[in-house]
Formats: C-alpha cells, structure tokens, sequence
C-alpha cells in the first residue's frame, strides 16, 4: 500500500493528462506553493484545448510578483505561448496597469483563449464544495456586479446572494514541502493556498515535493492535506534551483 | 511618482504617500486590517505609533507587520501583492479557504481599497478599466463586499482631473453600496448612508490650501459639510 | 452475548463476531473504511492479514488500527465510539468540518454499519426505534448517504426472529438505496441495482446448514441466486 | 491589545450570558476537547430558557463514553439537570440502547426541553458557513428522510439535494490545548472537532486553554484556530482532575 503513489519523475506522473483535459494548478501565484516542475512536464506533453484552473496566474513572468529577484519566473504563460490552452478559470490573469502585457492577455486578445475572471473567495469555495460533497452554495460576493449575470439570486435575512456551484477538475497538480508514503502532506507557511482545496477537488491529484518521508516523521498535527486525497507523489531533485 | 497638479488647483494636493499616511490615521486599535495593492498598501509605512493592528493578507497570512526589501525574503511566506514579509511571533498561516472564510464571514474588520470610481451611494468600481476589456478580480469583491469597514485611497481625479468621485460609476463594479471612506490627495468624505442604498458624502477634511467649492469643482457629487 | 437461535433453524447462526470477521473480507486492500459502532466496530479485530486498510473516524482521525484496552489511552485521541485508539506513524488529525467533506464528498471507500432494517432497494433504517421517539442520527445519514460502498453488518432478524430485511422500512430511514451488501449470522447479500432504485438481493453466501428457501424464510423480500 | 482577552476566572468569562442566550458547545463529545470548566462555570449562572448546540451530548455520564475509566464524567447533561435548555440542537442526544436513559433523554420525556437532532455532518456544515460567510448550502445528507421535512429539494445533476441554512449562536465556549495572548490557539488530536468551526460562527467565542504562552511560543504551522475568531482566553489550574 505504501509505495503505490510513488512516481519517479514528472513526466510519468502526468502523462495520462490528455488533450481537453480540465487542470487545477495549485499556489496562489508567485513561487511559493507553486507546482513547478509539473508544470513544466506538462507544457512538455504538447497538449491542446486544456482547462486551466488557477488563482493569479501569469502574472509572475510579467512583473516578478512573488518571486525571488534573482531567479527567472515560470508561471501558468507557459502553456499560452505554446497555445495549449482553450480556457483558464482564474481570478487574477492580468496585471493592474496595462503594460507590461501577460502571455494569457495576450492569448485572449488574439481570441485563442477564453478567459473566465472569478472572484477569489468564490473561486476557492467552488474548489472546496467539489471537494466537500457540496453542489451548491450562495455567497454575497459579486451580487450588483457582471459576476453576477446570469446566476441565480436569493434574499436571506434581506440580503441578496448569488448561487454558486461546486467547480472540479480530472486532474491537480500541487506542491507541498514535504509528504510521507502515505501521501500525507505537510505545507510551509503561505504555500499553502489552493494546494489544500484542489487536492479534494479532482480525480487524480499529483503533489509534486520537496522531500518524501516516512509515516510518521511529520508531525500528524501538521498534516496539510491528508493522503486520503493525493493519488501520486513526486520528488523534486535535490537543490532544485525554482523554489 | 509625482504628486497630481493642474493650473486651477488652489494649492498643491497630497502624495500618493501623503494619502496612504491620511488614511492610516483611520485604522482603529487592535483591528484587523487588510490592504489593497497601490496607495494603501502603503498605509502599512504610516500607522501611527500609539496604534497597533493585525494585517490579514489573502495569500493565507495573518500578524505580519514589515515587508523584506531587496533580494531577502522567502518565498513562502508571501503577502498578496507578492511581497515576502518579515516572520514575526504570533504570525498565523492558513489556507486559502480558511483565508476567505475570514473575509466573507466578515472576521476583517476594516479594508483599505484602491478605485478607478467611487460613486455617491458608495459604490465601488477597481478592478477593471472598460476599454481593456479583461481585469483581475482577485479578492477585491469579497473584501469590498463583506468588510464592515471599506476605505478608498486614491487620487481624487485622474491624471487628466477627470472627477473619480461620480453619480454613477461607469467603469465594472467591484460591489454596490460598500465604501465608508474615500480620503484622497485634496479630501477626506465619508460616505454616510442614512436609508438601504442612499447616502450623501459628507467632506470631513480638506488638503491644507483647499476648501469646500474648490473640492467639489473636481467631485461629481454634491459634497455636504456637517 | 449469545448466537441468535430459534427451533425451526436448519443450523446454528453465526455469532456477532463471526459476522464481523466475514465481513471483514469485503474490505478491499488500500481502502479507507469507516466501521460504525456495535458489529461493524468488531471488523477490525479479523482484518485478513493480507489486507491492509486506512481507518477513518468521524472525530477527526485518519489511520488508526487498534484501540487501547482498560485504563490506558488519550481522551484526545478518540475514535467516533468513544474508545482511545493507539497512535500509529502516519495517522492524521483534523476537524468535524474535514472528517466531513471526507465522508460527504465520497473519499471513504467503505463503511460498515449497523442496521434495524434493510429494504429491498437498499433503503437502510438505523437510528431510531420508532416506539422511543428520539433517536441519535450522529454520522449515520452522511456515511450511508455518500460512501460509495456501503455494507451492513447485523443479525437476520430481531431477538424475536422477525425479519429485518423487509419490503419497505418500517423505521424511519438513514439512507435511501445506499446498502451493496448484507452480512448476516445466516447469509451475505448482495443489493444488486439494475436501474435507479430498483434492485434485486442476490444470496452469495449461506451459512454452514443453511438452504436458500430457509433463509428466505426469515427474509421479507423475494431472494436470486446468479 | 496582548492581554484584554484574558480572563481571570471561568465564571468571570461567561458572566454576560443571558437567560435565552444561543451557546455552542465544542469538542466532539467525550472529555477531549470539551470545555468542561466553561460548561460548569455556565451551569453555576443557573440560567433559564438557553439554546444548546453540540454534536454528541449527554451520552458519557450514562455510558462512560470517551472519558477515562477513573473519572466521573461531565457533559451537557448538567443544564438539563437543572432545566435551563429551552432546546438542544444536536446530532446524538441519546444511547444507541433504550437503556442507560440520559438526563437529555429525561427531559425530552417529560415535555422540558425540545430537542432537534441533525446529522452530525450538516451540523458541522451549517457551522461552518455561518462563520465563513454562506447563508445556505445544498448537501445530500438527509433526502429521502424525515430530515427532509419542510426542507426545500432540488437537482444538480441529476441527484437530490436539500438546502440547509447557516447556525450561528451568541457564545461559543470552546476547548483547546494552549492559546498565545493573541488568542491564536493550538489542539491537539482529536480534540480539534467542533472547536474551531463553532470559534468563527458566534458572536463572542470563550476558549478554555490548559496553557497560555507568549506569541511565537506555538508553532505557527499548528495553530488550529487564529486569534481573530477568539474573544476571551481562561486558563485551567495546574492539575485540573478533568482531562
């Protein structure tokens, strides 16, 4: 049972991901908690018509945003230069000012993409509610706004909300510091993010980690995301320069 | 950045520091706070020394007070304009559910929120400019929204004294109804809500220089003085 | 306690723990599994060695395998039955709200529950006595409501033989169409469901002695053989 | 802002609850993470008409049930003792035998009390959102039940699903292992349970703590519930004889 979801590289970890397929990726944007190396395995299959799941997303390539200074970022633009994508479900895709311009605007713009803008509490909610056995659920956020077009609206106690539905995926690709055999994952401070919610929210969830472990070694009180939801694990190289 | 000045301007109006100094003096005590990305994630720099609050960021962060400059700093630990802030005890990290729990189930007490327009009933437009036709959201509804305390800091016009301060906003709505504050480079208004959905803008303070017919020269809403 | 046993039985019935260590044999390798208090509890005491399985409690615990005995055991390690289970490497902690959406978003492979009755279409019936007039439903509705296989642990019939799967439930119900297999102190069933709600009950297994037309004498709906 | 939520004494912490007063009562059932000293502090108000929430209730003086076998144990059974609950919500209020018979049971028998019981994981649910924010949420727990009575129905693809409405409650008296002066707090095992959902759902959260410490002194990866949702803090004396 305990070494079942161990893979040994990237690439044979995602290499069941399939042209139309729908792809949380996990973080929140920025470098920490980011799937990396998944991610590059991915762009690396030359897939097509994916559904892209995400938070910010390629904003790191244009502006550095939450990255270290010294090191190159890679972000969700890598799968829009190569024009792999026909969707991406995010809330953040574009930068505050106009210029400089994301490979996902720019993809937009030339209408090889469509482009779906959530709110960010909604957008974590509908993870979560797949995950959770939950269809539906209404929320306050967006009511009076263009978020709210076309969706359901109801007053409790004489307010409005909006109808929201639970949002799955076939697969997500997290990261997490550290897991054991089991799959159960430990996360470091904000690299938490989506990581936890996505991983309940698919049917295949592949981790990608710094380091696996023995059942165990981590702490059980520090368990992120317990291995009841992680299908494969993956380890990164040691003193992998990305962080 | 320099400050914005045009030749009808009777004095000259604040710094975009200038605002964000303003603007911190409204943070209570012992609040819990959030800030946008701009002008008030500068209010941080400025809080006035006899107050202490709590940041709330929404990459799962609560407790910071510094950011790192430089090359330092660890990815890990970041804050949602993508700042590494400095670890301090009592930091507290969660998840992102967690994180908007706290937003939508209005646990943050006050937000301080950049905008393109503020209307006279206190909507709120800031996250996308018409003309591009695609934005980011971000959490910018789900604070606007659900926190019992929104304060806008922004410029009081655009860099062509266009008014931001307007009957009805014409740029996409981040949510209706939901401003409390505008302090800006030339004003302080409050917008005071005296039945469901209306309101009038009370000015509060004006820049050093300034006064009442002056402001609302530059403000599409009639202003009130209390 | 002693076997179930009346005059016109063919052979002896299967005692409490022999029901439990068959139906042990229905958990699959690597699975998550949920045992419900009374009889399916008892299935952890005859996993196959074979076999290894992940226990889930409602109380928010992932990964135990067996309980303390006697005085000894944590009150802060609890399993849904009230017992202290002992701390295993790789065993997990979370909250009511986890151990949920573990249970209701269909990330327990199986459980094992107890019953007062089980219909012909799987309808499941066991947490009140109607008589009583109150009853504790606890996690009993989310688990046989959303755990893909759901298997029911219990004697055939009640002390007084009557049978106990009927035609409809005449308690009130847990879960509709929710139970795949019966095991009994006389027989393992199968619900077989050909389309929504409707079924058959297959007979798989017979107790040692024990014909079909003699366990369908104590069962209430029609049984097939394959 | 460190110390002004910090209590002196159990019974000062709960001095403002009120005849009627809505409470929400952590832990799981059994003694870990119950907040058996705010429980007894609360019965000592001799308060009438109040609203109980818990999940498992009143069942461990009658059977024993998640206490250790050398201490008499304490539960919810205490309010209706002394008939101060106008009403218990709760997901397991009596044996699973006829006999022994609980002091909740009693009351309900003799017409004292009301008692609502709700399936453990919509009860949780319904906690949930009403400190994140949901008014309502659709589960699948409970169709086809008496659960479902006078409950709106309806379809998501294909499958039945009820709608359930947000609990929240006045106070909140909870249990943990310690708490820094900020009220960030820290639980262990599954002690965890109830606690940290009911923390966000009231309006003014009690927590019961075996420690109080300087902040920094809990590892900030294992803080279950963060201070923001903490109003009062009260400290057990060394050698507390209940767990």
């Amino acid at each position: 049972m305990k070494n079942k979801k161990i893979y040994k590289s990237f690439s044979d970890s995602v290499k069941d991901i399939k042209n139309g397929s729908s792809i949380m990726i996990g973080g929140f944007g920025g470098s920490g908690g980011q799937p990396t190396r998944l991610m590059l395995a991915l762009r690396d299959l030359g897939l097509k018509n994916l559904i892209i799941i995400s938070n910010v997303a390629g904003i790191s390539v244009t502006t550095g945003y939450g990255w270290p200074k010294n090191i190159t970022p890679v972000d969700q633009g890598i799968f829009f230069e190569t024009k792999q994508v026909k969707k991406i479900i995010c809330s953040f895709p574009v930068t505050g000012s106009i210029k400089p311009i994301s490979e996902i605007e720019k993809s937009w713009q030339n209408g090889d993409c469509e482009v779906e803008i959530i709110p960010q509490g909604t957008l974590i909610e509908r993870i979560r509610a797949a995950g959770a056995g939950i269809p539906a659920f209404y929320t306050p956020t967006g009511v009076g706004t263009i978020v709210a077009q076309n969706k359901e609206q109801r007053k409790f106690n004489n307010r409005t909300f909006l109808l929201e539905k639970a949002l799955s995926a076939d697969f997500a690709l997290i990261r997490a510091n550290r897991s054991d055999t089991f799959g159960n994952l430990e996360y470091i401070g904000t690299s938490r993010a989506f990581n936890p919610a996505m991983a309940t929210a698919s049917k295949i969830t592949i981790a990608e980690v710094n380091e696996i472990v023995k059942p165990g070694e981590i702490d059980p009180e520090k368990i992120g995301t317990p291995g009841v939801y992680v299908n494969r694990i993956v380890k990164r190289k040691l003193k992998d320069p990305y962080p | 950045m320099k400050n914005l000045s045009f030749n009808n301007d009777p004095a000259p109006r604040l710094s975009r520091n200038d605002i964000a100094r303003k603007a911190a003096q409204f943070l209570p005590n012992s609040s819990i706070v959030n800030l946008g990305i701009g002008i008030p994630s500068l209010c941080a720099n400025y809080l006035p020394s006899n107050i202490e609050v709590l940041y709330h960021a929404e990459t799962g962060l609560l407790g910071y007070k510094d950011l790192y400059e430089g090359e330092k700093g660890n990815p890990n630990i970041m804050d949602a304009g993508g700042n590494f802030p400095i670890e301090v005890p009592g930091m507290v990290f969660f998840d992102s559910i967690e994180s908007f729990n706290m937003i939508r189930g209005g646990h943050i007490n006050i937000t301080v929120l950049g905008a393109f327009q503020v209307s006279g009933t206190g909507d709120l437009s800031n996250w996308m400019i018409p003309s591009r036709g695609i934005g980011s959201i971000g959490g910018a509804m789900d604070l606007a929204e659900n926190t019992p305390t929104v304060i806008v800091a922004m410029e009081h016009t655009t860099s062509t004294n266009i008014p931001k301060i307007v009957e009805q906003c014409t740029y996409p709505l981040t949510s209706k109804n939901c401003v409390n504050l505008i302090v800006t480079d030339v004003a302080v208004i409050e917008v005071k809500y005296y039945e469901k959905q209306k309101s009038k803008l009370i000015l509060k303070e004006k820049a050093s220089g300034w006064n009442i017919s002056e402001v609302q020269k530059i403000t599409n809403v009639e202003l009130f003085e209390e």
